[in-house]
């Protein structure tokens, strides 16, 4: 479905990705995994259209989308839910959910969406006059990850989504996630949380200082002591 | 000498509702190379600019040699002898590598502009002796024959070390580095481990490291703080943060075996009801 | 591919083509072509139009123009013609239907100059080339011809001649520094800056004499806005505080000579030179006033703080609140010069004695204040302030002291204009002088006398020898002004950082005892 | 290096520039103070329909400059750039209008009752309507082209080199106006039905006061429009997507928004209103030249200042509070009318030395920006 080749990305004077290659099949849950600044969010920044490759490919279904504009990415169906979560502060949790579905112009779909999501978060829609700066940090999470699937994405790439939140909350965030899974939708899940991240997942890669290191079945992955090695050097 | 050097005690950095650094208590003895870790959002930077005085923290104290220094303009603290690099490299960047550095002399520097404009046989001396100092520093760290290149046209590992020597013109008693081996490739970083292990070996100059490369903070600190949530969660020298199941727990994630299970659980159960 | 090749070129020479239109409606292609008619020898009657075959050079000109840019992102010849010709048909077709408007206008006879000032009937058949209606067909052959032309030079000359120009002189003037200082003796090397400087001594102290007064005046106007120049070097791109309101302090130093040293309104007469550095010490003081409560803020507001500082400052001097006081708006007059080992100074060429004197001055206390701590703290300050305050920089202090020296050179600069005129008023002290000033270091360059010097020459110099450009002086500077931000924001001739590690290295070298080296390790 | 031996060093805190500060304040308090007491108590000589004329002017100019303060406070809001030109595409908008009224001036024909009138007196509603279509269509294109050709390029440059880039374009735009229509000062030609000077007598106090026929016209065109404004902004895509693309532009384009469009839409929406207050200032205070949009631009970039920058209920009520203290001020404080210009300068000054952020704004942290 989607397949990266050779791509290398400079971000300010750091090499940041460094020739990396790789592919995600329709319906997969892809984890990358590594350490602070190995270039995990440089490369769904890349793959979704907010940073230019220097070199290399990204095909999507086939179609050659390297350095579309990002919108022209989303109506294409690659949606990004941002490190950090990224709520507009100043907009309702309403709002938020209609920029959301922005690229989409049947209202009546909206309408449709909105009730879907409040279905899938009670809590979404018993706040859903509130402002988005004034949610909980579980809940602005859950508004992200919800207003990133207002656009019917094929493919939703998550970025460090259980960062800062309670292990309760996370453990909530990853049922989603494979919920989203079940429902059609492919996902690369970039994550620090790795045990978790290996669990839910199909196939996992490894980053290091921009390159892949290691890649295979997430179970393998998991018990490959070079993931410990990636994060904590151990290696006694 | 084991004095400690910077105190802090009960740090507490609020950002709007965000505790970003939460009642910290970090002992710094002196000439110890120090490393402060932990995952994306630790509250580590915070710190840092807490210390250096880019914020003010809410609650508690700084102590550097016993006397506070929080909330003191940053000029002042680099005048004290604290410098600091950055996460990503701030540098002068339309001036050359030695001007970066003559300016980081400037605390210790005296003359007015007046004496600039007279040209008094003091400013003539001083602007002498800075222009050694600036271009012997430059040999130190490595930058000799680059004097005069523009520092963004420097190459990247050039450019650390250039922010290192002007941090360390100030003529510091502690320097605070910010992931000074990001973006560095392994031969890059072994150097760079080399170099701060020689800055306090040689000139007795603290150091406190905030590092996301294992490999350098377990090779070269002393002791080791873990910050999690803004919160210390552990200290200790390398080996003990190592076996440390909370430091492992903050970086893998929590869970561990139970979690594994139910999700592998769940997973088997989602194969079969679609298998048949 | 060639569809989109096709809509750009089209969209080029539409915009080239409206570019045209204004011009024509603003007259500017009747200057142009006087100008050019000047340049090729033929004397203009002021007032009079010139003949019609410059009209005819500027619109092959401005032809080429068009075939030079919009070929410009092709590499192909055939290409690049095939968008010449598409960008020149288009610019004629635009052009075209307007000279229909215009012939129009003049054989109905009307007149719309009520409206469209610079539309004369006598210039409208200048631009149709005084063929009337078959002007446009001219015009058709003119632009496509002269921009399939310009396509065909890009395609020779495959390179942007402008700024290779420009990089041209700096590399030329470096690489003759270099090359003589390599081969000069060094005795030379030791006392030669002083021949220079005798030299451009000798030459300032003769060559006024041999001017003529008008000359003079333009000269000594140009002195002064260097010395303006330099003062707002410092604030600007120095200490990087974006000052809008510079002709405050200006007209500080105005006032305070023409209130004490003009026999009305107060009589004072305290004499040129006390009145002088009383001047300089008002706008110091203005600055401080201004700068402790302003000190902290942001770069922008700052701007409009300043600008705002400028403006009540003149609008004060103009009221009637200050009209005992100041003058209000008819200003003062009668301002008295200074007397040398008494000998009064009067005439233009004497002024431009004391202008170039204090214009040498500022540019050596410009260049020491550069080249130390002082400066050094001001530029790392305008590169990054959070990061310069934590290397040790006092970042209040700093930049008051920039505003204040700044502040001083304006000053100096404002007395001796007001003395130099005899007379100063509100009008004096516009917005425009801020703005002109600080045009004057945007085109220049940034932190470089010489570009100051270019700077103020070509902005305050050329126009007032080329009287024909005066009305559209501002007009260019605010197109040049966006057109440099986004060319060329380091200016004409920006300045080169001190190469001090390797003059380290040479006066070392110079030092030890040849054969035994300097340093090599 | 002498690390080792350097002695230790001692600070001492200075609080010069904020006890200037205070200072200042309290002189510039006690000042205000000290002037409303001559004029309400001491001399006390104006009568109740006096106030009531400068509140009314104080209204209309406050409307104008409430929209063109909006125009100011958008495109900061989503670029943290002043668009120094902001007043020229005014002076653009009040051009424009004047054409208009020429042009439905200049076609005469004879009415049913036999006289000869001109199309603005016998249709002033339409006249009217299209006068402000027009300003405001050929402003909103100014603002379009200006951001388009000076601007754009300029979107990763440091903050000064967008705003220099403004000034160039305002000293451009002014100059081509001058030379386009000369630097005479032309008189606006109203429809007969709202000719200045005209309007609804009314008693206050014994009396007599005009409502003028422009002003109540200007007044509510403002009104309606920052209305039609607000709740664009508020309730359609297009406000919303506004909104979001000021917030974070990285996150708005992953949403699927075209970052470069809505910038371009949001200075052609600023143009719109510049463009509506250029005819009302023409309607209202009747004078056209090649400056008149300097000083309201400066006068409305200090009242979204006033109501803090980014914020668009700020701008509106900074612009009626501008307005009215422009207006009543000079009279308050019994100081000339003359200095009515210095009076918003100062103003300006106090605002942004004592609080930057505005009466509505967020305090904008330094990182932010």
């Amino acid at each position: 479905m989607l397949k990266v080749t050779d791509l290398n990305v400079h971000y300010g004077a750091i090499h940041a990705l460094q020739g990396v290659s790789f592919n995600l099949e329709e319906g997969e849950i892809v984890t990358l995994i590594g350490a602070n600044g190995a270039g995990k969010s440089t490369l769904l920044n890349t793959i979704s259209g907010l940073l230019r490759a220097d070199q290399g490919e990204v095909e999507y279904l086939g179609e050659n989308i390297t350095n579309f504009e990002p919108q022209k990415i989303v109506p294409k169906g690659i949606v990004q839910v941002p490190e950090g979560r990224k709520i507009f502060a100043a907009m309702t949790v309403m709002e938020n959910l209609e920029m959301g579905a922005f690229t989409v112009t049947d209202k009546k779909l909206i309408s449709d969406k909105v009730e879907e999501m409040f279905a899938k978060f009670p809590i979404l829609g018993k706040r859903s006059k509130q402002l988005g700066g004034t949610l909980s940090g579980g809940e602005q999470q859950m508004l992200a990850i919800a207003r990133g699937l207002m656009a019917s994405p094929r493919l939703l790439l998550l970025d460090e989504p259980s960062m800062g939140l309670s292990p309760v909350l996370v453990e909530q965030i990853f049922d989603i996630i494979q919920n989203i899974n079940h429902t059609g939708t492919s996902v690369i899940l970039v994550e620090q949380n790795a045990q978790m991240a290996l669990c839910i997942a199909d196939r996992a890669y490894v980053l290091e200082t921009g390159k892949i290191v290691l890649e295979g079945e997430a179970q393998e992955v998991l018990q490959n002591p070079m993931v410990i090695e990636a994060y904590l050097a151990v290696t006694e | 000498m084991t004095d400690t050097i910077i105190q802090i005690k009960n740090v507490c950095k609020i950002f709007g509702g965000l505790i970003a650094v939460n009642q910290v208590n970090i002992d710094v003895p002196e000439k110890y190379i120090y490393s402060i870790i932990g995952p994306n959002g630790a509250g580590k930077t915070t710190l840092f600019n807490c210390i250096t005085g880019f914020y003010i923290p809410e609650k508690g104290e700084i102590l550097f040699y016993g006397d506070p220094i929080q909330g003191l303009s940053t000029n002042l603290v680099a005048w004290l002898g604290l410098s600091r690099t950055y996460q990503n490299i701030r540098l002068f960047t339309n001036l050359t590598a030695v001007e970066n550095i003559l300016i980081g002399l400037h605390p210790n520097l005296k003359s007015s502009w007046f004496d600039a404009i007279v040209h008094t046989r003091s400013f003539i001396k001083e602007e002498s002796g800075s222009v050694k100092e600036a271009l012997r520093l430059l040999d130190y760290v490595g930058l000799k024959g680059y004097g005069d290149f523009l520092a963004k046209n420097l190459p990247y590992g050039l450019q650390r070390r250039l922010e290192i020597g002007r941090a360390l013109a100030n003529q510091p008693k502690v320097l605070l580095l910010d992931e000074p081996t990001a973006g560095m490739n392994l031969h890059e970083t072994a150097e760079a481990t080399h170099f701060i292990k020689r800055l306090r070996d040689e000139l007795g100059i603290t150091i406190i490291l905030i590092e996301h490369d294992m490999k350098v903070v377990m090779g070269i600190s002393d002791r080791i703080s873990v910050l999690d949530y803004g919160m210390k969660i552990a200290e200790g020298n390398a080996a003990e943060i190592q076996a440390n199941p909370r430091v492992i727990e903050a970086y893998l994630g929590p869970g561990g075996a139970a979690l594994s299970e139910k999700y592998k659980k769940q997973r088997q159960s989602y194969a079969q009801s679609h298998r048949s | 591919m060639n569809r989109n090749l096709f809509t750009t070129s089209i969209n080029k020479g539409f915009t080239f083509g409206i570019v045209m239109i204004f011009l024509v409606l603003i007259d500017f292609e009747v200057m142009a072509a006087t100008m050019l008619s000047k340049l090729l020898g033929v004397n203009v009657v002021r007032g009079a139009l010139p003949e019609v075959r410059f009209m005819i050079i500027f619109l092959v000109l401005y032809g080429l123009f068009v075939g030079w840019f919009a070929s410009s992102d092709q590499e192909k010849p055939a290409k690049k013609l095939f968008q010449a010709l598409i960008a020149g048909l288009t610019v004629a077709v635009v052009v075209g239907l307007f000279d229909i408007a215009l012939n129009q206008l003049i054989t109905t006879g009307t007149d719309v100059r009520a409206y469209l000032a610079a539309l004369g009937p006598a210039s409208i058949k200048l631009f149709l080339l005084e063929k009337g209606a078959l002007g446009s067909l001219l015009h058709l052959g003119l632009f496509t011809g002269a921009s399939l032309l310009g396509s065909v030079l890009k395609i020779l000359l495959k390179s942007d001649p402008m700024s290779h120009f420009l990089k041209g002189i700096s590399t030329v003037y470096r690489d003759l520094r270099a090359k003589t200082q390599a081969i000069t003796p060094n005795w030379i090397k030791e006392y030669g800056k002083y021949l220079l400087f005798l030299l451009i001594g000798l030459s300032a102290f003769f060559l006024p004499r041999m001017w003529g007064s008008y000359n003079n005046y333009v000269l000594g106007l140009v002195g002064l806005y260097v010395i303006l120049g330099i003062g707002l070097n410092i604030i600007v791109e120095l200490s990087g505080q974006l000052m809008l309101g510079f002709a405050a302090f200006f007209a500080m130093g105005a006032y305070s000579m023409a209130l004490l040293n003009a026999p009305l309104p107060h009589g004072i007469m305290l004499g040129f030179w006390p009145a002088l550095a009383i001047g300089v010490l008002m706008a110091v003081l203005a600055a401080v006033l201004l700068g402790l409560p302003v000190m902290g803020m942001r770069g922008d507001y700052l701007a409009i703080v300043t600008l705002g500082f400028g403006e009540i400052i003149r609008i004060l001097l103009k009221s009637d609140l200050l009209t005992d006081f100041t003058g209000g708006p008819r200003g003062i007059q009668d301002i008295k010069g200074p007397t040398l080992f008494g000998q009064p100074f009067s005439s233009d060429i004497d002024y431009t004695y004391i202008i170039l004197v204090f214009m040498i001055l500022s540019i050596f206390i410009y260049k020491r204040l550069e080249r130390s701590r002082t400066g050094r703290a001001w530029m790392a300050v305008k590169e990054d302030t959070k990061v310069a305050e934590a290397t040790g920089v006092n970042i209040k202090n700093s930049k008051l002291l920039a505003l204040c020296l700044g502040a001083a050179f304006a000053g100096l600069a404002g007395g001796i204009f007001a003395a130099r005129n005899q007379f100063t008023g509100p009008n004096d002290h516009q917005l425009m002088v801020s703005m002109n000033i600080l045009s004057i270091l945007i085109v220049g360059g940034i932190n470089s006398v010489p570009g100051i010097i270019l700077g103020a020459f070509t902005l305050k110099g050329l126009p007032e020898i080329l009287r024909e450009i005066e009305n559209y002086r501002l007009l260019v500077f605010g197109g040049l002004l966006v057109f440099m931000m986004i060319s060329r924001p380091e200016g004409l001739w920006p300045a080169t950082r001190p190469n001090i590690e390797k003059d380290e290295g040479n006066r070392q070298k110079a030092e030890s005892p040849p054969g035994k080296g300097g340093q090599h390790d | 290096m002498v690390n080792e031996n350097r002695p230790p060093r001692r600070y001492k805190r200075s609080n010069l520039s904020k006890i200037v500060r205070w200072v200042l304040g309290i002189i510039v308090l006690s000042y205000i103070f000290w002037r409303l007491y001559t004029v309400f108590i001491v001399q006390n000589e104006y009568t109740p329909d006096i106030w009531f004329r400068l509140l009314i002017s104080g209204l209309v100019i406050g409307g104008v400059y409430s929209l063109i303060a909006i125009g100011y406070t958008l495109v900061y809001g989503i670029l943290r750039m002043i668009n120094f030109a902001h007043g020229e595409v005014m002076m653009i908008g009040t051009f424009a209008g004047y054409f208009v009224f020429e042009a439905t001036n200049a076609i005469k024909f004879t009415s049913s009752s036999g006289e000869i009138t001109s199309l603005s007196n016998a249709q002033p509603v339409l006249a009217v309507l299209l006068a402000f279509m027009v300003g405001m269509a050929v402003a909103s294109t100014a603002g379009f082209l200006l951001e388009k050709i000076a601007y754009r390029p300029l979107r990763k440059a440091p903050r000064l080199i967008p705003l220099i880039s403004a000034i160039g374009a305002s000293i451009f735009l002014q100059n081509l106006a001058q030379l386009l229509f000369s630097p005479l000062v032309r008189d606006y030609k109203n429809p007969a039905l709202i000719a200045r000077g005209q309007g609804w007598p009314v008693t206050i106090a014994g009396a007599q006061v005009v409502i003028p026929y422009t002003g109540v016209l200007t007044f509510s065109m403002s009104i309606i429009l920052m209305f039609a404004l607000y709740t664009m902004v508020k309730k359609s895509k297009l406000g919303k997507s506004m909104r979001a693309v000021a917030a974070d532009k990285p996150t708005a384009a992953l949403m699927g928004i075209d970052v470069n469009a809505v910038i371009s839409q949001t200075f052609i929406i600023s143009g719109l209103l510049a463009g509506a207050a250029g005819v009302m200032w023409g309607l209202h205070n009747g004078l056209v030249y090649y400056y008149v949009g300097f000083l309201p631009g400066i006068k409305a970039f200090t009242s979204a200042v006033l109501g803090g920058i980014g914020n668009i209920p700020g701008a509106m009520l900074g612009g009626m509070l501008l307005g009215l203290i422009e207006s009543i001020g000079p009279t308050a404080l019994g100081i000339s009318y003359q200095l009515k210009d210095v009076l918003a300068f100062v103003i300006l000054i106090i605002i942004l030395v004592f609080r930057p952020s505005g009466i509505l704004g967020e305090v904008l942290s330094e990182e932010k920006v």
